[in-house]
Formats: structure tokens, C-alpha cells, sequence
């Protein structure tokens, strides 16, 4: 499991890479909250799954913990790269009516 | 192969979660399943022993075992572990019910993915969750 | 992490060969293994697991016992069948022995890639072999 | 398991991919063995290895046994593309005494 976090502006841009799972998540949701914590005047997130080949709903329950912690604030949460392998679970979950994904950076970015 | 099987146990710490889809997917691969089918394998068997960890054992130390079985072509597979137990299993597969504030989708995941689920569950002895997946492939040429 | 453990029980059938190397392999990757080690780990459970088969079940039906322990930062595995185990064990660890038209190399090979070795048999009871794998980085931080 | 098996003149190059043990190698050798009793004419034999794995001593008995076979019946097998993950169990065999191994096709080929 491995983390890359940039700023650019007011979003931070997160990139997974790894199996997204009970076990997994708990360093991952300390590492962006302590990001989160040190960054000043960040509002939106933009979650990049491109290298994440696993998920389940120990994973869903981080995103969406994710989302919770940023509209709490009135920013925005945006899913980019979900491979098809992964793709199942987010549509079973019903996180696709809150959660809207996009196919690349640049895309979610305009949408915010 | 006709007639396989296997049993996995585990300690009962999120570190083996990974463990066990690795040998459920590579056991499962002996079958004509499609690589989308074993993800779907693969995500049962991490709702079965994530639940097995944090509901079972309340994320104490305990053993869950992982049966694998090849039966006329169908992937049999059960998580049991000797926790907790559950006291309403029908109320526990309902959608978001959770009594731990996770996504109560774990079980709804299972019987999605797999096709069949059964849960027996004594409170205070422990819970076992048995599941079916037999491959599409299978299905089709059935028809 | 340290203390973990877990056991996987196969049927002595060559299909379990694979198996039994992805999940030894996927247990090893809690430690800190390169790469290389962990071709080497999967090599001496391909030699053990297939010896169990071919050697100590001569093909038979029979159960495959494989133990995994995490004992402060080294891995133990242990191989073990119930079947016609070994008359001179050090006989057959010697280079080309084999009393099967085999090459004759398993136990070498587990000998070279592991950095403990040890055996215990009883003739007509059945075979363990433990072995003992620390990560090259440890061993270089003790030093 | 996967096997292509070319003939080029009187040479049979072999290409295998995936784990070579005890599981796999009873397949593969009654594949070649079968190719080898069709064509008439074969001399050499060329197994490129470049897509095994895996590889242990039951596989290597598989090698010898193809070695013997070929030499047995006056020709010569080359051993092309072997990674470097499973080079060491090459180097502890001594099976390098009896089989050269050549980085490609055409430089196996030049040496038969
Ligand atoms: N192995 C188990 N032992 C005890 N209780 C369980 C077990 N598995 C599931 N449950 C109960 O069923 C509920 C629903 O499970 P699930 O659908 O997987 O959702 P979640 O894990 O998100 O709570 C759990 O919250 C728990 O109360
Ligand atoms: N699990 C076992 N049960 C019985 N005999 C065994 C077992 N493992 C090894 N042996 C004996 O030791 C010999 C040497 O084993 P090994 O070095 O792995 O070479 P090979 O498998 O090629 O014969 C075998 O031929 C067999 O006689």
C-alpha cells in the first residue's frame, strides 16, 4: 500500500496505489488526516485509484469517510481511474450517488 | 480437478485478510472461473473474515478457518470463526444494518458475488459462513 | 508483524503445489524480504510440498500439513505428511540421492535457500521438514 | 502453462510460460514428446524460457530429461532467456556443465 499526496491549490490530489481493505485503510485515512491537518485552506479532494486492483467494503467505508470529512467543510470529493476490476463494488454500494467518478485529473478538477 | 480441497486458519489480525484471498483466489483458479469472477471471490472472502475479526473477535485474538472445497465443478468455501456470534442473521443481511459503524454491505457484497450464502451462527460460540460460486462458464453450457 | 501464525492443510495432489507456494509466499511477505528471497522461500515449499507428495504418499491420497510462524522477525515453515517417511534421513539429503528417478536436488535446494534445515521422520508415520528463513536485511542490521 | 512449439529446419525451439514443477511439467513433456514422434527430421532443441517464473528441481528434471532425449539421439538443446529470478536454481544444479544457456534465438541458433 502506497500513498502520494500534492497540493495544487485548494485540492488535494491523492494517489493509492495497492489493495484498499480493512487492513490497509487505517494508515491511509492517518497519513491524508495529518496531511489535512497541516495544510491550510485546502477544501476539495481528488481520490486517484489508478493503482488501486482491490477493493471491498472496508474500502468503501474509508471513502466515503473521506467525503464525509470534506463536505463537512463545503468542499468536494471526486473518484478518478476506478479500474473495471474494482468497478463492481462501487456500483453495488450505491456511493456512485454521492461520490461522482471521473476518468482523469484534469476532469474532476473542472468539475469541482 | 473434481473433488479438491484445502483448509486455511489464520489468526484472527487484519494482516491475514490479504493471506486469505491470495489462497482462495489461487485455489479457486483450479476451476474455469473468469478473472472478474475471482475478484468477486476475492471480495467475499474479505467481507467473511474482516466480519470473522471485528464482529466475531471484536479485534481480539482468536482463529478463523477457511475451508475450500471443489464440489462437481462448484467452488465451496467457508469462513468460521468461534466469537461472538450473530443473534439476528436475518436483521445482520439486511443492507446497511452494521453494529459498528462500517457500511453494513459485507454480507449484501456476499450474496451479491457468490451464488448461495448461508450463515449459522450460535451467540457466543461462533459464526459460519458458507458460500457457492460455480463458474459462468459452467452455468451457460448448463442451459 | 511479529507472533503472527497460520496453517494451511492441502490433499497430496500436484494441483496443491501452486497453492502452497502462493500462500507461504504471500505469509513471508509480512517480513522484510527482497524479492530474490522470497523465489528462494517458494522454491523449498515447491521441494517439500511436492517430496510429501511423490515420496511420502507415492502418489497416494493423503494430507499435507504446512505451518507458517512469524517468531521474532524470522519465518518458520514447516512441511509435514503422514505418510511412509524416511529411513536415512542424512543419506537423503546428500546431492542426487533419490530413490525415485528424480534429480535428486529438493533437499539441497532447501538446504541452499534456507537458513535453517531439519528434519524428522518416522519410517511408516510420516515426514516433517522445518525450515527456518531470516531476511538478508536483518541479518545485515545484527552485524 | 502455456507451450509454442516452431520448427525452424531441423531445429525445434520451445517456448514455455508459466511455473515449471511437478505439477506442470507431465503436460509439457507428452506435448513435445508427441511433436517430436510427428515431425520427422528434428536434430536440436531450443527451450526459451523467457515467460517461466518459476522454476524448481522437478522442472530442471523436465530439462535433463529433454537434454537426454536430444543428445541421445545426436543433437544439441540450447537453453534461451533465462530470468534472473530463476537463475540461481540453474547456477546450484550443475546442470550448466551439460546445458549452455544463450540470451536469445538467433545467438542459440549460431552455436548449435
Ligand atoms: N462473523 C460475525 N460475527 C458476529 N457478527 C457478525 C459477523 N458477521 C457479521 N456480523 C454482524 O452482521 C452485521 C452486518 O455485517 P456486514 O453486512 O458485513 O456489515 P459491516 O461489517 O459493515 O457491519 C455486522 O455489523 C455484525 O453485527
Ligand atoms: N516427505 C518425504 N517422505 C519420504 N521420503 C522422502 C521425503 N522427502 C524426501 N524423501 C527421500 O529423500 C530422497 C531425496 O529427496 P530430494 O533431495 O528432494 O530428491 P528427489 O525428490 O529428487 O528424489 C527422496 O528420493 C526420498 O527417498
Amino acid at each position: 500500500m502506497d500513498l502520494e499526496i500534492e497540493r495544487q491549490g485548494v485540492n488535494l490530489i491523492v494517489r493509492i496505489s495497492g489493495e484498499l481493505d480493512m487492513h490497509t485503510v487505517d494508515s491511509l485515512r492517518n497519513k491524508i488526516e495529518e496531511r489535512l491537518n497541516e495544510e491550510v485552506g485546502i477544501k476539495n479532494m481528488i481520490l486517484n485509484l489508478e493503482s488501486v486492483d482491490f477493493i471491498d467494503s472496508s474500502g468503501l467505508g474509508f471513502i466515503i469517510g473521506r467525503y464525509k470529512r470534506i463536505s463537512n467543510h463545503g468542499g468536494e470529493l471526486k473518484i478518478i481511474n476506478v479500474k473495471k476490476s474494482i468497478n463492481k463494488v462501487f456500483e453495488l454500494s450505491g456511493i456512485l450517488k454521492i461520490v461522482d467518478i471521473f476518468d482523469n485529473e484534469q476532469q474532476a478538477l473542472k468539475a469541482i | 480437478m473434481s473433488g479438491n480441497s484445502a483448509k486455511l486458519e489464520i489468526k484472527s489480525v487484519t494482516d491475514n485478510i490479504g493471506l486469505a484471498r491470495v489462497t482462495v483466489a489461487s485455489f479457486a483458479a483450479q476451476l474455469d472461473f473468469t478473472l472478474s469472477e475471482i475478484e468477486e471471490i476475492k471480495v467475499a472472502v474479505s467481507e467473511a473474515v474482516s466480519n470473522a475479526i471485528i464482529h466475531g473477535y471484536s479485534n481480539d485474538d482468536g482463529v478463523i478457518t477457511i475451508g475450500l472445497e471443489i464440489d462437481d465443478e462448484e467452488l465451496v468455501i467457508s469462513v468460521e470463526d468461534y466469537g461472538q456470534g450473530i443473534l439476528n442473521i436475518e436483521q445482520a443481511c439486511e443492507p446497511s444494518y452494521t453494529t459498528a459503524d462500517r457500511m453494513g454491505l459485507g454480507l449484501v457484497f456476499i450474496e451479491s458475488f457468490m451464488d448461495d450464502l448461508n450463515i449459522t451462527s450460535t451467540v457466543d460460540e461462533g459464526t459460519q459462513i458458507r458460500m457457492i460460486k460455480v463458474p459462468e462458464k459452467l452455468k451457460r453450457k448448463a442451459n
